[in-house]
């Protein structure tokens, strides 16, 4: 059904500060403008809730991990489409202990991290590059991101696998080592802006003007505009070089072509079963998911992967590709 | 026809007979003293003649009217402790008196002033009009009672209930306040029935003092039986009676 | 007749008391029902009779992966924590109150200081409890115990304080020490109250509880209810939730009984 | 002389109220200095001086972005969040207190309902309550409400309950209705408890306030130390702390000098 | 040099006087009254004699010894209400009185065997035998009464202080309670300081009456000045002044 007034979630990450950029600056009030809508971008602390509320239905669309995407809406029966790829972590996650050690020697220890999340995907695949299984770990201990910092430096904490911009934190404590990061498995840890399929379909002003305005941050990105990446950075907490610095671990798609390009290649589909597994062993997809292939996931063309008569995630170009020909 | 008749009463707390087949009839402005031992069921009486309760056999009439199923205007009460409103100054429970039966339980304007004269009229009458602004917590044991019975009057009740007024009295305060009641009754005229522990009290003040006590004894269960009105005096006739009571019933017998 | 003096009868009684619980089911199965009509795999409200199974399974089948029931796990392990984080701070606080209550001394030591630390919100100093105390089952036990400890030291020492001053006369003039005063005279009438106190601070104390377990933990009743909401289980969650309810509804019903066994001079409170 | 007989002399009074907070203190300065001496650039324990100086930017410099002062916008905010929650919840409380505690057909239905849902965690059901009630201001003052509500209406009612069942015969003996007995009887009996009441709850109200602001906010106490919580600048955070310690200290001694200017015909309680 | 000398007593509260001049000197065994108005210091007075309170001027003896600076055992109390242990049976209060000196403040093994039969004779003395495993609050004011006088007395103090000992208890079983309290002075000879509201109690039991007023009573502020002993009666020639103070003293004046 068509609608005028649109709401989004998005929570604090180095990919998404955009979002509450847009918001401040007055640019998506601008773009909304343009095609006629209202949209309102309301930022949650607790990324977590936010998603659950999108799922809910109190949000037309939300910033999620493709992850994420896959097991709570779409796990949750809400079609959902991928309406912008913003960009993909490329060190962003990383697993780190304390002293000197590699990846074979996580074996017996504990391991904190939130369960369940992205981090919990980059240590299982950085477990499976040196053969070894999460049940050869000590135990894996679920403890909130907005304590990791505190935790790694209680001594019974050994290894932590967590994201920026409490990497880079953890970092500069000189015992830490990091060993694996989302860099070694680049383009599997994708930042999206997910929405509604339905409220999309109804309302494609909605995708045009979020297109529009995105892609119009991003160039200001792109061409380096300190004020625009100052008030990001505080918005996040830190500072002008500390953003830049996990700017720098994050593969930005700064032109809509970029991104365009990415989400239609052949690799996606493998990386998303690859996830789709991952949730599956994990007995995220629900109890009434019979196999990793209960959800299916649909792509740029056409195909896909997954029950195909189940399909609930979609990767959509069309309003990134309109955005890359300047046809907003 | 008698104004208060009370016809074979029972009653019973759960299996446990209290009252067993209480016959009384009193007349209008008759002021009836009941006196008994400890536990005997007198304030349960008072409680009934009062509607608090209802008996378990038999009725009590005021008047001729049907049994009362709950308490009202026509009979006022004051109990030993808890019968004044702490939270009301000295004037405004007097006051209460007559503005609880209104819709907000309060006066207003006009009529609010006209109470509050009233109040300190009655205030006067009572010896407390130098402490109408304070709470009844800050007044003595005494005051407080002839506060409650002042407030009991404000509501012009046909019956006044008392239970132990003056039991936590000391005895000169105690002697001051029958004066103060015998004042008052012979004012308005209204029927009394007044429990007390104290055998003198009840001579000194009523017209009849009713004995209640355990017709049958059972010395294995003594909670077997219930009790009832077991003597009646004239009160009336210069005390004579109290001796034979501290002979013939267990009214004096420490437990 | 004035409806304060209208009591039901046994049979409208029990229609009572059961009325707002069916409506409350009522309530939500017909909000489930519409949100399963719109999206058939809403996970937000499901069905009844899918909280039910979901319940049977959790409570019967094994994990794939450990081969233990979690549902056991989860509540051995919280059980633990609770009942030695209120036991901790139960024994602290009749020590404690005791000595408040007691002894001018201390009184005048900690009073004041309890009555301003009772104030910290104990959610905002978690990351120096991590510090201090590691992240650990002792952190879990340390954060009910810094959660319910203020409130008990000060309700327990306010009770010792109303021990009329005549009965610790008496007992000075039998020539009791100060010792035999707590021992033999406080304390015994401070033990029912402490039970009382214990049962209002189990609510805080399941709340504490359930916090520090969604911070970090491997097991735990909490831990159960903050993981799985990162798929939305409300099955799994409602579940859990029913369970919490009635565990702490019985162990007030323990505590209320316990009381009135074990004290039977004093009269039960509601 | 026996120490329950010993009482300090005025001076040494002050020094023993003020020696745990000294310790405190010193306990902090010592634990700051030795992990400061390791690690210069260690944020966990600052020293005291770094906090008053992170305490004076906060209070006193604006925010760039906002260009207002973040102290004091964030405790505007939770403030009123706080006593819209902690205000509607007394409010009710007390109708609910008063019909359940009077009346008896109120109290068959409700009483038990209460108690039962007074046990349900409120952290635990804390998604549900987002998905209710949205993540506006309106969800942060009902999860005050819901986490502190059945406590109220339990006293509360139990107090309705404790007042002498003579008071209320002989209200009925002055012709009193139901509806005047509440208003002029009860209710004015039941406020100095009220504020009892809420002393003692504002404790879990300042933790769900901070709870809730954890999770969706764009201000507020709760939310400034949460977001710095993953930076862990407790600077920012122990400043905080001692504000709302304040805070809630104030309130509490406030809402303590309320009662006895309003109710001098009741005794002040500790 | 008698057993217990007052001399010269001052005590204010804050810049209140309560206490004035109040000299005193009592022999072992006597048995001392003491009454006076409602508030005028006779509960303060015995909480002095107790060493539950210092007198701001002046000092009491007992025996010569230097004042006591705290309650003990030379002393006994029973207070009107809170002088036994509800959490403790009746028995095992009785003990109490014996066992609470000690380290532990209970007995063990075969000196609690002894000290149970010790008790046990004491409660058949007082007549509380068949009630021995029952706890205080199952008891009748005046049985809780008898346990209090019967525990104080097991410490085998030198001194008893009784503040209104009888004055929650209905009369006859107050009657009862005065022979007990007679028998057991006949037995042990102990000197005691009895405080009451009633006179005739007083004259009865007492071989002395003390009645506490204000010397000088100023009608502005009754509070300026302190009570002290006004006068002091031997009470064994047959209760012939107490006549005399109730037309002397406003003692029995209510306020
Ligand atoms: N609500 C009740 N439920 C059960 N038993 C009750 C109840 N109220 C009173 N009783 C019992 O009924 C008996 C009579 O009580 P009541 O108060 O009428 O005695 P009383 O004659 O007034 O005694 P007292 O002189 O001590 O006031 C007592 O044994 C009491 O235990
Ligand atoms: N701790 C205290 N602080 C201040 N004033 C007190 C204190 N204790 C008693 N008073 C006051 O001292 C006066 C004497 O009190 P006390 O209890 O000795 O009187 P009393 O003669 O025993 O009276 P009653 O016959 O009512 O027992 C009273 O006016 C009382 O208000
Ligand atoms: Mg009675
Ligand atoms: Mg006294």
């Amino acid at each position: 059904q068509e609608k005028t007034d649109f709401r989004i979630a998005w929570s604090i990450y180095v990919g998404w500060m955009p979002w509450g950029y847009l918001e401040d600056s007055g640019i998506m009030d601008k773009w909304a403008e343009k095609y006629d809508i209202d949209v309102e971008i309301v930022q949650i602390n607790d990324y977590v809730e936010s998603i659950n509320q999108y799922t809910a239905g109190a949000f037309d669309g939300v910033s999620a991990t493709n992850m994420d995407t896959l097991s709570i809406p779409a796990g949750g029966g809400v079609d959902t489409t991928a309406l912008i790829v913003g960009d993909f972590s490329n060190g962003n996650d990383a697993v780190i202990v304390k002293g000197d050690g590699d990846l074979a020697s996580l074996a017996g220890k504990p391991v904190s991290l939130v369960e369940l999340s992205v981090s919990h995907y980059l240590l299982a695949r950085g477990l499976d590059s040196v053969g070894l299984k999460e049940s050869d770990l000590a135990s894996v201990i679920n403890t909130s991101d907005a304590d990791m910092i505190a935790a790694f430096a209680t001594p019974d904490v050994e290894a932590v696998v967590t994201w920026n911009p409490l990497v880079s934190s953890i970092l500069e404590d000189p015992s830490a080592t990091k060993l694996f990061d989302s860099s070694d498995i680049p383009g599997e840890i994708i930042d999206l802006m997910v929405v509604n399929t339905e409220v999309l379909e109804a309302n494609p002003n909605f995708g045009k003007a979020m297109a529009g305005a995105w892609y119009e941050v991003m160039g200001l990105m792109a061409a380096g505009d300190e004020e625009v990446l100052t008030a990001m950075a505080e918005a996040s907490g830190t500072d002008l070089a500390g953003y830049k610095a996990q700017l720098d671990s994050t593969e930005m798609f700064y032109t809509p072509a970029d991104a365009v390009e990415f989400t239609q290649s052949s690799a996606l589909p493998d990386t998303m079963v690859n996830v789709a597994e991952f949730l599956f062993d994990k007995g995220i997809l629900g109890e009434g998911a019979p196999s990793a292939d209960f959800v299916g996931i649909e792509y740029p063309d056409g195909s896909t992967t997954g029950d195909a008569g189940n399909v609930q995630f979609r990767f959509d170009t069309t309003y990134m590709q309109m955005a890359a020909d300047g046809a907003l | 026809m008698s104004f208060v008749t009370a016809e074979n009463i029972f009653l019973s707390y759960g299996s446990r007979p209290i009252l067993e087949r209480v016959n009384l009839t009193a007349e209008e402005g008759e002021f009836v003293s009941i006196v008994g031992a400890s536990g005997c069921g007198k304030s349960t009486f008072l409680r009934l003649l009062l509607a608090q309760e209802t008996p378990t056999k038999g009725e009590i009439r005021v008047a001729g009217a049907p049994p009362a199923r709950e308490p009202g205007l026509a009979r006022g009460v004051v109990f030993q402790r808890y019968s004044v409103f702490p939270h009301m100054t000295v004037r405004e429970n007097i006051v209460a008196g007559e503005s609880l039966r209104s819709r907000w339980g309060r006066f207003f304007g006009t009529e609010a002033r006209a109470a509050r004269a009233r109040a300190d009229e009655t205030l006067a009458r009572i010896g407390l009009d130098h402490v109408a602004d304070q709470f009844p917590a800050t007044l003595s044991g005494g005051m407080q009672q002839r506060l409650a019975i002042g407030q009991a009057l404000a509501a012009k009740p046909r019956i006044l209930l008392l239970d132990e007024p003056f039991g936590a009295l000391d005895p000169g305060t105690r002697l001051s306040m029958h004066d103060f009641l015998q004042e008052l009754r012979a004012e308005t005229g209204m029927t009394v029935f007044m429990v007390t522990h104290d055998l003198e009290e009840g001579f000194k003040l009523g017209d009849r003092v009713l004995v209640f006590d355990k017709p049958r004894w059972d010395p294995q269960d003594p909670n077997l039986n219930g009790a009832t009105i077991t003597y009646d005096f004239d009160a009336r006739d210069g005390g004579i009676p109290f001796q034979r009571i501290k002979e013939d019933t267990h009214v004096l017998r420490p437990t | 007749m004035r409806l304060i003096n209208r009591n039901p009868d046994i049979v409208l009684r029990t229609v009572l008391v059961a009325l707002p619980f069916a409506l409350l089911l009522l309530a939500y199965a017909l909000g489930s029902e519409a949100r399963l009509a719109e999206n058939p795999s809403d996970k937000l409200m499901p069905s009844l009779s899918k909280i039910g199974e979901t319940a049977q399974r959790l409570l019967t089948e094994p994990d794939r992966r450990s081969e233990r029931i979690l549902f056991w796990h989860d509540t051995g392990a919280s059980l633990i924590r609770l009942l030695l984080g209120v036991g901790i701070s139960a024994a602290l606080a009749t020590i404690l109150g005791l000595l408040i209550g007691l002894l001018p001394y201390v009184r005048a030591t900690l009073a004041g200081f309890v009555a301003v630390i009772s104030m910290i919100p104990p959610l905002a100093v978690l990351p120096i409890l991590f510090i201090v105390f590691g992240l650990g089952e002792l952190s879990k036990v340390v954060l009910i115990v810094v959660g319910i400890l203020p409130f008990l030291i000060r309700d327990l020492s306010a009770r010792v304080l109303e021990i009329p001053r005549e009965m610790i006369v008496k007992a000075e003039t039998l020539g009791a020490s100060t010792f035999v005063i707590a021992l033999r005279v406080a304390l015994p009438q401070l033990l029912p109250r402490l039970i009382q106190a214990v049962r209002l601070s189990l609510g805080p104390a399941w709340l504490f509880l359930i916090a520090a377990e969604a911070i970090a933990a491997e097991q735990g009743l909490g831990y159960r209810i903050f993981l799985v909401r990162r798929f939305l289980a409300m099955d799994v969650i409602l579940t859990y939730v029913i369970w919490i309810t009635l565990l702490a509804f019985l162990m007030d019903l323990t505590l209320r009984k316990l009381s009135q066994r074990l004290f039977p001079w004093t009269q039960a409170t509601l």
